[in-house]
């Protein structure tokens, strides 16, 4: 139906490029999530397959029909912008209805699809609101709505829940992703929020500094990080990246000896009695309600542990660190590429399907 | 879009007023000027090729280039005060002022009212004795002065109306051009301690320079083009005091019906024009932050 | 506010009504002679008797009320041209690259600078020409395409932030789509200021209508304003006092009326 | 039936375009096959543009009301007809039926081209109030220059700081001085140009002489006031008691009787070497493109125009002198006269007028003279000087046409 | 130094009042945050704070001076702006530089505060851009600058974090809450990251609709929620809110005939074989790398517990969920507020003090 190839992409800005020869697919009724640092070039991307700039080199094609020099209009997208592009002259409602108008669709449905969408978004009662009158998270919720009653079988999101609350942005969340299964669109969301990107994505594109790092589901992402800034970008707190040397000292029987980094995720690491493990002091304790975040010291590398709660620990307590055997990931020294050492294998788990 | 499509909706859009620019000024312009190389067809007398012997004559001519030197100390004069007074006044109706509404009409009258109506009410302020302004000076002891009527205050009298037509007529579209500057610079801008004038030098300035250009431009070629006050009040006299460029134009083309020599000084001013705008605009677009 | 500020903010308010009282003070003038007998034209005395008389002078001098109807047509003829015009190319000198854009450019500032004066001559051949001589159409035609209007448009359009274009094309908005549902309504204020300058300009505009009518169903006021002015009797302050404000009555209440959209609240508040 | 356009300007107060209609309506009552079209063309200035540019484009009218001045402008422009083309042998005798003081504007080269209309002269006005105060004789008007100084120099006041309250005399001297200069002129007893407007003599002695004299009025007697003095509000000046002496048009009577507020006097302007006065104001004009029939049509409603009885309501009606002997002569014009002798003044003078200045290329050669008297009186030049200034500018404009 | 007190502060717009009527005490050095639901009036409290809006009643003092009245530029503060608020026409460096021209701080000084902040926020190579030619988090970060420099006394703050990615947001949280440490700054800062809430404030005021649901430190919201609302609020996935009648299966000896209903946190739950405690059937899994997240079916009640990351459930297994004692919390029927039942007082642990 709607499948997106993106082919080579390049886009430069006055002699730096901000997208630099990127090539994926989405595929029809799939939800892509292009994650990466500020910067990194996914609002640029976004919009180079929105048509809103012209590709300094590349090609882009929807539904199997090249439109990398077809019009906005002509590829047939709705789009939320990162800045929400309200108008400022037209209430929320027209705003919403902006793209149906236009489109002449009858003003039954329009009524129909308008009366849906805001509650959906908890818009009804400002629905008569200039968008001046309105706080941040809800302009970004008329953005949304924009994009949501459109219909469209390609829909770009740019960063769509940043303003909102955890409460608002779960139900969004689950709300998005059912319209676009509902709808079959394919979709195309960029966010910083790793959650967002965990939850709601077929696909993960990773990008760092106008290049992919690394795609794949977020599993793979997540379990077999292609690089240390793959590693660390996915989760919080970031996976602990030690020196070989140090690493080694986690698990019985890791070789030290080939240089490089050993990564290790937070939530992995088991803190228990001196002795065990890695010898390692704890330097901070960060209650965060659900877990406790301890702060470690082994042998001048930092490590940020994961562990419940209420776990009963004290600054300076020296605590033995360990980890399973499948948990360690290595990353080689020079290029930060993953290296799979002694047949460490990734297997991602298999990925429980959301409600 | 490709740049193709782009050309053809680009001239689409024009098209109407390129034919009417064309049909209105140009073609008419363009045989006008040609008509500064012959000499002035009289019925009895058909036109004659005569080169540049009109140029030759404007160089000749003292009354060109008194109004010349008229011109330049009007235009040095009206220019900027018009202009900062529009800004100043668009700044003042744009405040939280008492009365803001009568305020922006009074300063638009100017241009609601017709000239040749407001020109004679003028002559009365300025009449010796009686006038306004006489009677307002009087009471300060100042003796009578015969505005219009003496060369050396003639030219400033007819200046200080130009100014007054010309300042509420450019506050308009300063005032319009301040609506659309966010509200929240201003915000961010007070927080940061930034006085006003801080702020109006470094923000709103800056954001008004594409209708300062527009203004500019335009006050640059009023300069030039606005007479009307000159045919009611003082008929480029006395002596040619106040006979400006265009003045001198009018006379020579609508009195004298010397269509040619009217022609040879149109090219002049306009050329004269062409630069000057062409001097702003080429300074100033480059400096302009268009958003 | 602070004190200083508070004091700062009285210097300024009086200032800008002592400018205002200045600007406004020909017109307060015109208004004391209208309503005032003529010895009393140049003599400011509270008891002066008041009078219509000048009124009625000057509404029976002419046929004014057939030509505000002509004035009328005339200016609404000509400000939807300018708008219709001036807009479309506006709008493509401010958002399309295409070549020669730059010349043609400079083309049409060049109306700004040759004055429709010099023009006359040749125009009203072309009218005559077009058979249109003394026709309202004749008056509003030359004036459609206003370089102004371009202009000034032009300016405005380019500080219409990129973004609400690129959200409407992504809606499906055609060019003009686009240009009718974003770019006009973000310029609303100086719509309303072009369209004030322009119809104010053209209410009073005289030589040109002079020239191209002949009759009273064509003819605009300032035809009818002309009787008053330049007499070889010298100048009737009185009466023309009295016609003027007749005359310019319609546009300062259109002012008075129209003023208030300039303020436009909705772009007030910052939209990143 | 014929259609015949007319342009006609308007130069004085008053619901003219009403006169106009009702003239061309009793007209066609009389001449059912004759339509007369009046189109209002503004002022004499906006209606000779009007007319050059309707000419230029083709299309200019069959007849029109325009200055007397612009005859040369016309004939240069191959525009207009002499009436010695239009008339019948036995119309000869109305041709000469006109004062000859206006007909001199009206012919050049032995042929008539255009016919006296609307048309005045200068007179000077005065307060008798202020004569009375000054201890004048309120009857009595200055009959000489050195009459008027003597005059002017009891009616001038002074406050107690010095600053003039009353002027003694006012000669305007904005936008045509060259009109009121000419009055000085022919009472010096010097023609300004030539019969075929070809030569001006601008520089000729007595020209200086008048001019100093001028000058005189304010510099040496102090009696005038300073610089240029406006023509539009010369009669308000008279009126607020500004000045004691006014030089203007007869077409101000009206104005004056109207608005003086006191009992003022009319009369001829003094004598230096002769008495005299330039007449002013707008001729009768057919034009070229007009067809035969036009013409006759044009022709006749001039002939209706200019009959006595139209002639002398029209001057009632305006002001203006009325242009022929026999017009003065009608019942109604007598009557006027019994009631305003004031108006009889301007008839009086005609017996001494002179015609206004007018020559080819008018306007530039009379721009010539008018920047150089300004110049003399604003003091930038000395009146010897500003004159010869004038006179070269004007050969020069003149040379080809010599 | 730069207490900041709010007295019954209330903004009404046009007839409905976005702030009504809300007192709170922020103390000097003191980090505060203003937590709630999108268009609560958080920004607007902090425009009222700021001086940006004129109370509809009510006071504000800063460090003991009551400046209900006074402009903004007279009450010290530095201030990001939701919108950031930058000046189009000035590059990175002259936005940044803004507030300290116009203070006429010494050239060199400016340089070098410039320097530091462009540094902090990586935008040392962005200097000269305009807004214009940055990404949306490289403008975030510029208006987060031109507050950094600024070394005001007070510092607000509206979602400041909001467009950045995990990593740089944990990056920017750490830098500024040293930094508002290190100068002692007083800070007001809006976000709807309940982990910023967590880990930056000394104090959280819990907004809903206009008004104050709770304020306390976070871990008294955390732990002892005042209202149904607040437990749901903070944590996510958010508090589970049970039925009582169902909830007080759970725990042995919990009465279920007091009405109301009984929350208590995922991560709370313990997921173990059919018997203990609460029977229920597993509807959903969700992988989010360290945890997973199972959605449970309790006799028609919904719950989320959260288990390890690799937890091996199968949907559709029946499971018994249980918890502790103290982890039970009681709210009321019809207010919503707490209920401290059966002496199950509150106390919330001592908080470790982070680095
Ligand atoms: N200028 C205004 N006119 C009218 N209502 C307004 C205006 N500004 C804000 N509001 C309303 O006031 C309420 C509070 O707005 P505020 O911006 O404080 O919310 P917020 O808590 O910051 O929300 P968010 O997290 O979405 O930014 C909202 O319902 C909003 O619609
Ligand atoms: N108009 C422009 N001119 C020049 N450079 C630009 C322009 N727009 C963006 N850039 C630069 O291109 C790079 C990529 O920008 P982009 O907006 O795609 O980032 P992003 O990944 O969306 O970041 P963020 O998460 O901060 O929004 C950035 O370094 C940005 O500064
Ligand atoms: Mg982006
Ligand atoms: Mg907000």
């Amino acid at each position: 139906m709607a499948e997106i190839v993106v082919d080579n992409l390049t886009k430069v800005w006055s002699g730096s490029p901000a997208v630099d020869g990127i090539s994926f697919t989405c595929a029809s009724g799939e939800f892509t999530v292009l994650l990466g640092p500020s910067g990194c070039g996914k609002s640029t991307t976004l919009r180079l397959i929105a048509g809103l700039e012209q590709p300094s080199a590349g090609a882009i094609a929807i539904g199997g029909r090249d439109v990398t020099r077809r019009s906005p209009a002509e590829r047939g997208i709705a789009m939320v912008f990162q800045s929400y592009a309200l108008f400022p002259h037209l209430s929320v409602a027209e705003n919403i209805l902006f793209g149906l108008k236009v489109r002449r669709v009858p003003r039954a449905e329009r009524d129909e699809r308008l009366k849906r969408a805001a509650q959906t978004l908890g818009l009804t009662q400002l629905l008569d609101r200039k968008p001046a009158a309105l706080s941040g998270g809800q302009r970004q919720r008329v953005a949304l709505g924009r994009a949501i009653v459109a219909d469209a079988a390609v829909c770009l999101m740019d960063e769509p829940l940043s303003n909102l609350d955890a409460q608002l942005r779960q139900e969004m969340r689950a709300e998005i992703r059912s319209l676009q299964r509902r709808l079959g669109m394919t979709m195309i969301y960029v966010t910083h929020d790793q959650v967002e990107a965990m939850t709601m994505s077929d696909r993960v594109v990773l990008m760092r500094e106008g290049r992919i790092e690394q795609q794949g589901t977020p599993a793979e992402l997540y379990d077999c990080p292609a690089s240390g800034f793959a590693a660390r970008f996915l989760g919080t707190p970031p996976m602990n990246l030690l020196p070989a040397a140090i690493g080694a000292g986690l698990l019985p029987g890791v070789p030290a000896a080939a240089g490089g980094s050993i990564g290790v995720r937070p939530e992995r690491l088991r803190v228990g009695a001196p002795g065990r493990g890695l010898a390692a002091s704890i330097e901070a304790i960060e209650y965060l309600g659900a877990d406790t975040l301890l702060t470690l010291d082994a042998a001048g590398a930092k490590l940020i542990a994961r562990t419940d709660g209420h776990a009963r620990h004290r600054i300076g307590e020296v605590v033995g660190v360990s980890c399973a055997a499948g948990d360690l990931h290595f990353f080689d020294a020079g290029s930060g590429r993953r290296v799979e050492a002694n047949g460490n294998g990734c297997n991602a788990p298999e990925r429980g399907e959301g409600a | 879009m490709s740049r193709l499509r782009a050309s053809i909706h680009a001239s689409l859009l024009l098209l109407p007023a390129v034919v009417l620019l064309a049909a209105f000024t140009h073609v008419p312009a363009v045989r006008t000027f040609i008509g500064a190389l012959y000499t002035t067809p009289r019925g009895n007398r058909p036109e004659v090729f005569i080169g540049l012997d009109n140029y030759r004559h404007l160089l000749d001519d003292p009354v060109f280039w008194q109004a010349m030197a008229n011109n330049v100390w009007y235009a040095a004069l009206t220019i900027p005060l018009s202009v900062i007074l529009a800004l100043v006044m668009a700044l003042a109706v744009d405040a939280r002022l008492p009365g803001r509404a009568a305020l922006r009409m009074a300063y638009f009258t100017p241009t609601v009212l017709p000239m040749i109506a407001v020109a004679n009410i003028w002559l009365f302020f300025y009449t010796p004795g009686y006038g306004l302004l006489d009677q307002v000076l009087g009471l300060f002891g100042v003796a009578q002065t015969n505005w219009l009527g003496s060369r050396d205050t003639a030219l400033n009298a007819v200046i200080a109306v130009a100014v007054w037509k010309e300042a509420g007529f450019f506050m308009i579209f300063y005032l319009a051009a301040l609506q659309t500057i966010p509200h929240d610079l201003r915000e961010a801008a007070a927080i940061e301690g930034a006085s006003r004038f801080t702020f109006f030098r470094r923000v709103t300035l800056p954001l008004l320079m594409p209708t300062t250009l527009f203004v500019l431009v335009n006050a640059v070629i009023g300069a030039f083009r606005l007479v009307d006050h000159i045919v009611v009040m003082t008929r480029g006299g006395p002596d040619n005091a106040t006979a400006l460029l265009l003045y001198y134009i009018y006379e020579i083309g609508f009195r004298f019906w010397d269509s040619a020599y009217a022609a040879t000084l149109t090219t002049v001013l306009l050329a004269i024009l062409a630069v000057l705008a062409a001097v702003q605009f080429l300074f100033l677009e480059r400096r302009i932050h268009y958003r | 506010m602070s004190i200083a500020d508070r004091s700062a903010g009285a210097i300024e308010t009086v200032g800008a009504w002592l400018l205002g009282l200045l600007w406004i003070l020909p017109l307060a003038y015109a208004a004391w002679t209208a309503f005032h007998p003529a010895a009393y034209a140049t003599r400011f005395d509270l008891l002066a008797p008041l009078t219509l008389a000048n009124f009625v002078a000057a509404w029976e001098a002419a046929p004014f009320g057939r030509y505000l109807l002509n004035t009328t047509a005339i200016v609404t003829m000509i400000l939807a041209g300018q708008f219709l015009v001036c807009t479309l190319a506006a709008y493509a000198f401010a958002r399309y690259t295409f070549p020669g854009k730059s010349v043609l450019f400079a083309l049409v500032l060049m109306q700004l600078m040759v004055m429709p004066d010099i023009l006359i001559v040749e125009n009203y051949r072309t009218m005559f020409g077009l058979g249109l001589v003394d026709t309202i159409g004749a008056v509003a035609l030359p004036y459609m395409a206003s370089a102004f209007g371009i202009f000034l448009l032009r300016q405005t359009f380019m500080t219409v932030p990129k973004e609400l274009e690129e959200a409407a094309i992504v809606e499906g908005c055609s060019t003009l789509g686009v240009l009718w549902r974003v770019y006009v309504p973000l310029a609303r204020p100086v719509f309303v200021a072009y369209g004030l300058v322009s119809v104010s300009h053209h209410w009073n505009n005289f030589l040109w209508p002079l020239i191209v009518t002949n009759s009273v169903e064509t003819r605009p006021l300032t035809v009818g304003l002309a009787v008053f002015s330049s007499t070889d009797q010298g100048i009737d302050w009185s009466i023309i006092s009295a016609a003027t404000l007749m005359t310019a009555a319609p546009l300062l209440v259109a002012f008075l009326i129209f003023q208030r959209a300039f303020v436009q609240s909705f772009l007030r508040a910052g939209i990143r | 039936e014929t259609t015949v356009n007319m342009y006609y300007p308007v130069a004085v107060g008053g619901p003219i375009t009403k006169i106009i209609d009702k003239m061309v309506a009793d007209f066609s009552a009389a001449n059912p096959d004759i339509k007369v079209n009046p189109i209002y063309s503004g002022s004499y200035q906006d209606t000779i543009t009007k007319v050059v540019t309707a000419l230029k484009g083709g299309n200019a009218p069959e007849f029109a009301v325009i200055l007397s001045t612009d005859m040369f402008t016309l004939i240069d422009e191959d525009a207009i007809v002499p009436f010695e083309e239009l008339v019948s042998d036995a119309d000869k005798a109305w041709l000469d039926g006109f004062y000859p003081g206006f007909m001199l504007n009206s012919r050049t080269g032995g042929k008539t081209w255009g016919i006296p209309f609307q048309r005045s002269t200068i007179v000077q006005y005065w307060n008798k109030d202020a004569f009375k105060e000054a201890g004048l004789d309120p009857e009595v008007a200055p009959k000489t220059w050195d009459e008027m100084v003597a005059a002017a120099e009891k009616l001038t006041k002074r406050d107690t700081s010095g600053n003039v309250t009353r002027w003694g005399v006012q000669i305007p001297s904005s936008g045509f001085p060259y009109w009121l200069f000419q009055a000085l002129t022919t009472q010096n007893d010097v023609i300004l140009a030539n019969e075929a407007g070809t030569k001006v003599t601008y520089d000729d002695p007595r020209v200086v002489e008048a001019l100093q004299f001028w000058v005189d009025l304010s510099k040496k007697y102090k009696v005038h006031p300073q610089g240029i003095v406006e023509w539009g509000t010369t009669p308000k000046d008279f009126f607020e008691g500004k000045v004691a002496m006014m030089w203007t048009t007869t077409g101000n009577l009206t104005n004056v009787r109207n608005n003086a507020p006191f009992p003022f006097g009319v009369a001829m302007l003094p004598a230096k070497v002769r008495g005299g006065s330039p007449t002013g104001g707008g001729n009768f004009y057919v034009f070229k493109n007009a067809s035969p029939e036009q013409r006759k049509a044009a022709l006749a409603f001039i002939k209706w125009a200019t009959a006595p009885e139209q002639a002398a309501a029209w001057s009632i009606a305006t002001g203006y002198v009325a242009v022929t002997p026999a017009a003065w002569e009608t019942e109604a014009m007598k009557k006027y006269v019994a009631e305003f002798p004031a108006a009889a003044v301007a008839r009086d003078q005609l017996d001494v007028a002179v015609a206004e200045l007018s020559t080819h290329d008018n306007q530039r050669v009379t721009k010539a003279l008018n920047d150089g008297l300004q110049a003399a009186l604003t003091g930038a030049k000395e009146p010897g000087q500003a004159m010869k200034d004038a006179q070269a500018e004007a050969d020069r404009v003149l040379r080809p046409f010599q």
